[in-house]
């Protein structure tokens, strides 16, 4: 058996150092990356890559920065596993390898010049935290944008000082809730389809954007419909278990689409009867 | 790096997973390179009896002194490592709870029985936490290592959680049921790389039923070779006797 | 019929021939393994290959995507890169059904789709494939007439036909010239040879019926309908969830990523080896969710992906019919009769509708 | 001089199982002198009733992973007894090699992982990784090498899988009996330094008369597999009498059983076959025997380290013709048999009584079964070496304790473990214990 070298390999990794790191709550941590002589990633809002630990795994994790930030790019992770855990362990300075990006992020042209509701779910804040970036970058190309933010409790809150940024910001609407309040909560206590209602839209000119845990879709999409929302103009995020990111492992899949191929991101109407979706 | 502070204590068993330690040949003096193994009554005099940062495991927990034992090294040791049948499930020792424990101590001690406490057969996670778990009677010597050195990393190892069936047939054996003969392959957890298969036996279970195995499945498998249901949960008792208590 | 081309091996040949080809890279063919099982393994000799066989316990993918196979090399020093690498090495394979060639022709689509896999692409440019034609049905448990794949539709360099006193060989790429030209032991066919295989051929198409009462190109329609069916909560009570069927499937692929260091832990490799979606942990995500935690599921999505999912994305389904699934599963689940089940309960909701 | 001396060593070290030592002298006076077996009891003989004698194997060789295959090869004979079943020539054959490997195994493990480092002055061998590196390599290169030839042969030699009842599941195909015998071949070299270096090690001078037991036979093979069992104080009886040789006893502070035969205890092990049959020996081991001075009939307990190594020159000799045998008498691969739980009934059963006796790297090995007309066990009784050998060791002690009394405590504590591991005893092997009639 001969092992030679691969030019085109599609699990070739790319070098990237860890700029910054900031703990940012118990279990999840922010990294500032950049790839060597800081050339951009060039993704998507959306997208997310593979981040290789050689020696340890490979795991998906989206980008959480906007497309417009050229030099480096943001990740926020959750430990949870093997690889997970073994990036909390690391600082600035670190290098870490990548491939990607991967998938189809949020159809930015199509967006433009619509008004946005978008919904996050706890860790969902981080792919939309790449699209809401790109949007306050580009604030002149939509029109009204709503930001509705929930988890479980205070102390889960992740951007926490941006999110405050966009709650003073007179250009876009932001609410958020949480399941179970602490003694220093002062807004909103319960679960995230509350806030849905209360949301002022045109539903022919919103698109909505979904992203959090599993169980959350099926109760927010159906606030959205209720709202008016056409079905087409409803996307969301779907995480799975991914081990190659080229649409041949066979992990991602959802009947007959791979997340991460043809996803992460998914027009509502494209899936709304793949049973396993959900 | 510091290397880990390591030690070796056995508790009922054959003592054949340790063999399999000094069965990996050279090899076993990279991994000597990597840890200092500071207590390992089989092969060595010394003594250390202070905190360790890996605790490694072998055998049931079968008596009283047994269990005040493994709790002490528990509190010892940063990681805790259970290796073979007898600690991570129980393994042949637990055929002993298949009777009633004066029984067999009667059976084999007569009438000095009183002389040999023992209690149900226990499978380590039974007493105390383990971290890391190496199946097998005997454990698998590239297991161990896989498993060795994701400790080292600080990383989890999660054993195989699909049968054994998957591995024999990457090793392309004849399945037994094409021999007309009974195997447990299909609800065994793999990682032995079908070792008993590949050598013309059956698999009998010895590295613990999978997570969420189709028993009702299995048994019908197993009835549809015409042998007393008795047979077959005994065969399964062989060492998974352990897994009825919680 | 210009660019075809078809030449002849006298029986007595047979043997020269295939200690020839052995010794010019390694041959691989189908050999017995007892009990009525065989496999594809190296041979040297004529006498080592079973000629007379039913599908081999694995099929050809073995080789084409081995069950373990190195995608990276790397290093632990800080800076320093992986590399990307593919394992090779160069063989033939003689006596491939054409279930079997099928199955390739599916994975090759697979890996050819973008992203293009060059781990695969590359190393299938290094195989040679000989064919070998299925002069009877092998057992009850083949379905190969059901998806076309039980006459030979290409895929392979040469195509042997056992007609008797001599092989029938089709000439289907260069390679294959090469090695008519190379060995040597070939002759022309001439008219009568022609006849004969002509003969055979009419012969097979009696023999192979269709096994399943359905017209194959309705399969897609009946799986749209089928989502909800009854046959996948008794496979779910069956199914040991043991993989087997996956891992014998010819157009099988899905597979695991893992990394592995030395005794050093200075330096490593990233590997993927073969997986399976009937195994509980295959769609399971960290937070411990698994989106086909039921049997039933993971047993309707092998189907799907068989007859239903292919069908859209590459316009062929990805059952080859060759059996192994049938034959290899000890709960006894077989895919003919699934698919009547199939048949019958749709053709039963047909029925309550007018009634 | 009078004195007092206390010893009490809690689980004794580089013995397989966990056993302790208690001497008591009293001014001068012997008082205490036991050998506590101490090992958890682990009810094999109990656990056996109910099962399929097919599965007797699998399970007792879990009594001892050092000597899983000894355990597997006495139970086989004991449970063909029971069914009425005769080995094949072929099967005997190979069975011959499998018992020359583990015991070329296990006198190697032996003789360098337990018993050089006391002769080295070191606590263990790991110490030895850097004073005697060659030595550990060595060891270890050896070591693994048995054991590389047991996984060709029968899978694996921690619980052999392929040597069943009936016969083999997997027989060794011509590559794999050609890459066997050149790993034997591989380490003659190693084993001829292992001689070199065992002839340089100064074992302690020390004798008691024992009686000394192991199977004995009329051929000129040495017997290992097969034969009668006999003693130096010539007694000779069918193995199906083995309760009359072993004449066990229980004693409060072992787990372990004992056992006595003509006198107070006797002796198993290497030097008793040695004893018994070094005539039968292979010349080269002959040779070696009378190279480093050992004769028959030795009394030194000691000197079962230089009788193991004795058999081991043996053993590396005796397999490597059985194998180069095997290259011109190819194996008849049809005897490859498939039995799992025998439900298919390919193996006629009958109730039955059976023992196996086998001479294993510690001593004589006992397996006695009884079977129904199912094949399922009724009774099951192991006598294992070591048991036989505790009362022997504890009789040895009581003469070299007051032998040595001016020694410190440190050192008779040394003195006394080294004679203790000499034996080689295997305690987790010794706790089997069994359903028999106690001698009152
Ligand atoms: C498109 C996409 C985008 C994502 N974006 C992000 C993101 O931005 N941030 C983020 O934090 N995450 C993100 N994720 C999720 C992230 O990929 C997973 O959390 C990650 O893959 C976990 O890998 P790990 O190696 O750390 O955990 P693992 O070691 O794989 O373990 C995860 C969990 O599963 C259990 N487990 C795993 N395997 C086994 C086994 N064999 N047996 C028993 N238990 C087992 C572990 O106990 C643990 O609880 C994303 C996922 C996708 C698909
Ligand atoms: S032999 Fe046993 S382990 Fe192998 S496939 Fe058959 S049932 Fe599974
Ligand atoms: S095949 Fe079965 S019995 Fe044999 S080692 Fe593997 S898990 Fe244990
Ligand atoms: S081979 Fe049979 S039992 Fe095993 S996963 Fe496939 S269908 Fe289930």
């Amino acid at each position: 058996m001969e092992k030679v070298a691969l030019k085109d390999s599609g699990y070739r990794l790319k070098k990237a150092k860890i700029l910054h790191t900031k703990k940012m709550t118990a279990n999840e941590k922010f990294f500032e990356i950049a790839l060597r002589e800081n050339s951009p990633l060039d993704h998507e809002p959306g997208q997310f890559i593979m981040v290789s630990l050689p020696g340890i795994g490979e795991v998906p994790i989206s980008v959480c920065s906007s497309p417009v930030k050229r030099d480096s790019f943001d990740l926020c992770v959750r430990a949870v596993g093997k690889v997970t855990r073994s990036l909390h362990k690391l600082k600035a300075g670190d290098e870490i390898d990548i491939r990607g990006p991967y998938g189809k992020g949020f159809p930015i042209r199509i967006l433009e010049g619509n008004d946005l509701l978008i919904i996050a779910g706890g860790l969902g804040i981080a792919p939309l935290r790449s699209l809401i970036t790109y949007i306050l970058d580009n604030r002149r190309d939509f029109g009204k944008v709503h930001i509705l933010f929930g988890c479980k409790e205070p102390k889960e809150m992740l951007f926490g000082d941006e999110l405050e940024d966009w709650n003073k910001r007179t250009d876009l609407h932001y609410a958020c809730t949480v399941d179970r309040a602490d003694p220093d909560w002062a807004g909103n206590v319960g679960v995230i389809t509350t806030l849905i209602p209360g949301v002022d839209i045109d539903p022919i000119r919103t698109f909505a954007a979904v992203v959090g845990p599993p169980i959350m879709y099926n109760f927010v999409i159906k606030e959205l419909l209720a709202k008016g929302i056409p079905e087409n103009q409803i996307l969301l995020s779907f995480e799975r278990n991914m081990k190659c990111g080229n649409g041949k492992c066979g992990r991602c899949q959802i009947q007959n689409l791979y997340v991460c191929q043809d996803g992460p991101v998914f027009h509502y109407e494209r899936i709304k009867n793949l049973s396993e979706a959900f | 790096m510091k290397k880990p502070k390591v030690g070796i204590f056995d508790f009922a068993c054959c003592e054949g997973c340790q063999l399999q330690i000094a069965n990996m040949g050279e090899d076993v003096l990279s991994v000597l390179g990597s840890i200092d193994v500071l207590e390992w009554r089989e092969v060595m005099s010394e003594k250390w009896g202070k905190k360790l940062d890996i605790a490694i495991i072998e055998g049931s927990i079968t008596d009283p002194h047994a269990v005040k034992r493994i709790k002490q090294i528990r509190k010892k040791a940063k990681i805790l490592i259970a290796i073979g049948s007898c600690a991570t499930i129980g393994g042949v020792n637990g055929m002993k709870n298949n009777f009633g424990l004066d029984d067999i101590r009667k059976y084999v001690y007569g009438d000095s029985y009183r002389f040999f406490p023992t209690e149900l057969t226990k499978a380590v996670h039974q007493v105390v936490k383990v971290d890391y778990f190496v199946h097998g009677c005997p454990m698998y010597i590239p297991e161990f290592v896989a498993l060795i050195k994701a400790a080292l990393q600080g990383i989890p190892y999660y054993p195989p959680d699909y049968p054994v069936c998957v591995e024999c047939k990457l090793n392309e054996n004849v399945c037994m049921y094409d021999r007309q003969v009974t195997c447990l392959g299909p609800v065994t957890r793999a990682g032995c790389n079908s070792w008993c298969i590949n050598n013309g036996n059956i698999c009998y279970g010895c590295r613990g039923m999978v997570s969420n195995p189709n028993e009702k499945g299995a048994q019908d498998v197993l009835a549809k070779y015409n042998i007393p249901m008795e047979l077959i949960l005994n065969k399964m008792n062989m060492y998974n006797k352990c897994r009825e208590l919680t | 019929m210009e660019d075809m081309q078809y030449v002849i091996l006298k029986k007595e040949r047979f043997n020269d021939f295939i200690s020839r080809l052995s010794k010019m890279q390694k041959l691989i063919a189908p050999v017995s393994k007892g009990y009525n099982n065989f496999a594809f393994e190296e041979v040297s000799s004529g006498s080592d290959i079973a000629l007379k066989y039913i599908p081999t316990v694995l099929p050809l993918k073995k080789f084409f995507m081995p069950q373990r196979e190195t995608l990276l090399e790397f290093k632990m020093a800080k800076g320093a890169d992986a590399e990307a690498v593919v394992e090779l090495e160069p063989m033939t394979i003689f006596g491939a059904h054409t279930c079997d060639l099928a199955g390739i022709q599916c994975l090759n689509m697979v890996f050819s789709e973008r992203p293009k896999d060059y781990n695969y692409l590359t190393r299938k440019n290094r195989i040679t494939l000989i064919g070998l034609e299925c002069n009877e049905y092998c057992d009850e448990y083949a379905s190969c007439h059901l998806v076309n794949a039980s006459f030979p539709g290409g895929g392979y360099d040469l195509f042997f036909t056992d007609l008797g006193d001599y092989f029938i060989v089709h000439v289907k790429t260069q390679i294959g010239d090469e090695i008519v030209d190379v060995t040597g032991f070939f002759e022309k066919a001439d008219v009568s040879h022609m006849n004969d295989l002509e003969r055979l051929r009419d012969h097979k198409r009696k023999v192979f019926s269709n096994e399943v009462p359905i017209e194959s190109k309705k399969l897609p329609e009946l799986f749209d309908k089928s989502f909800r069916a009854r046959v996948w909560k008794d496979l779910d009570e069956r199914c040991l969830a043991c993989g087997n069927c996956t891992n014998v499937c010819p157009s099988c692929y899905c597979f695991d990523i893992r990394d592995e260091l030395d005794l050093s832990l200075k330096n490593g490799v990233r590997f993927r080896i073969w997986d399976s979606c009937q195994l509980e942990p295959f769609a399971r995500v960290a937070g411990g969710i698994n989106f086909r935690k039921e049997r039933s599921a993971r047993q309707r999505h092998r189907y799907y992906r068989k007859f239903r999912y292919s069908v859209d994305r590459f316009s062929r389904f990805f059952c080859t019919g060759c059996g192994r699934c049938t034959r290899t599963c000890m709960a006894g689940i077989s895919l003919k009769e699934t698919l009547n089940e199939l048949i019958k309960e749709s053709e039963d909701r047909v029925w309550k509708k007018w009634l | 001089m009078k004195k007092n001396v206390n010893i009490n060593v809690e689980y004794i070290t580089r013995v397989e199982g966990h056993g302790n030592i208690v001497i008591n002298v009293k001014d001068g006076k012997l008082e205490t002198c036991r050998l506590d077996i101490v090992e958890a009891p682990r009810f094999f003989e109990g656990m056996l009733r109910g099962r399929s004698v097919f599965e007797a194997q699998h399970i007792t060789s879990r009594i001892c992973g050092i000597c899983a295959c000894g355990h597997t090869l006495a139970s086989i004979q004991a449970a063909e007894d029971a069914l009425g079943i005769i080995p094949t020539e072929q099967t005997t054959k190979l069975r011959k090699l499998l018992l020359d490997l583990e015991m070329l195994d296990s006198h190697i493990l032996h003789i360098y992982v337990l018993v050089a480092p006391d002769l080295l002055g070191v606590k263990s061998f790991v110490p030895l990784i850097q004073t005697h590196g060659e030595v550990v390599r060595r060891a270890l290169r050896m070591k693994k090498t048995c054991n590389d030839l047991c996984d060709i042969l029968v899978g694996r030699h921690v619980h052999p899988i392929s040597a069943i009842v009936g016969g083999f599941t997997k027989l060794p195909r011509l590559k794999d009996i050609d890459a066997m015998l050149n790993m034997l071949i591989s380490i003659r070299h190693d084993m001829d330094e292992t001689v070199e270096l065992a002839a340089t090690l100064k074992f302690p001078e020390f004798e008691r008369d024992t009686e000394y037991v192991a199977l004995v036979s009329d051929d000129a093979e040495y017997p290992l597999l097969m034969g009668d069992i006999g003693s130096t104080d010539g007694v000779r009886m069918h193995k199906k009498e083995y309760r009359k040789i072993t004449n066990e006893f229980v004693v409060p502070h072992s787990s372990a059983k004992h056992t006595k035969l003509s006198r107070e205890s006797y002796a198993v092990g290497a030097l008793a076959r040695f004893n018994l049959n070094a005539e039968k020996l292979h010349p080269k081991a002959k040779q070696i025997a009378s190279a480093v001075g050992l004769k028959p009939k030795c009394i030194n307990p000691f000197l079962n380290t230089v009788a193991q190594l004795v058999e081991s020159v043996h053993c590396l000799e005796h397999a490597t013709g059985i194998l180069e045998d095997l290259k011109n008498n190819p194996l008849n691969y049809d005897e490859e048999i498939v039995v799992g739980l025998n439900e298919q009934r390919r193996i006629p059963v009958r109730a039955g009584n059976g023992v196996g006796a086998v001479e294993v790297p510690r001593g004589v090995l006992f397996h006695n079964y009884h079977t129904d007309e199912n094949g399922a066990i009724t009774n099951a009784n192991c006598i294992i070496p070591t048991n036989q050998n505790t009362a022997n060791i504890e009789h040895d002690m009581m003469k070299l304790v007051p032998e040595i009394l001016d020694k410190s405590e440190e050192e008779i504590t040394l003195a006394v473990e080294m004679l203790v591991r000499s034996y080689d005893p295997c305690i987790s092997c010794s706790t089997h214990l069994m359903n028999v009639k106690f001698v009152k």
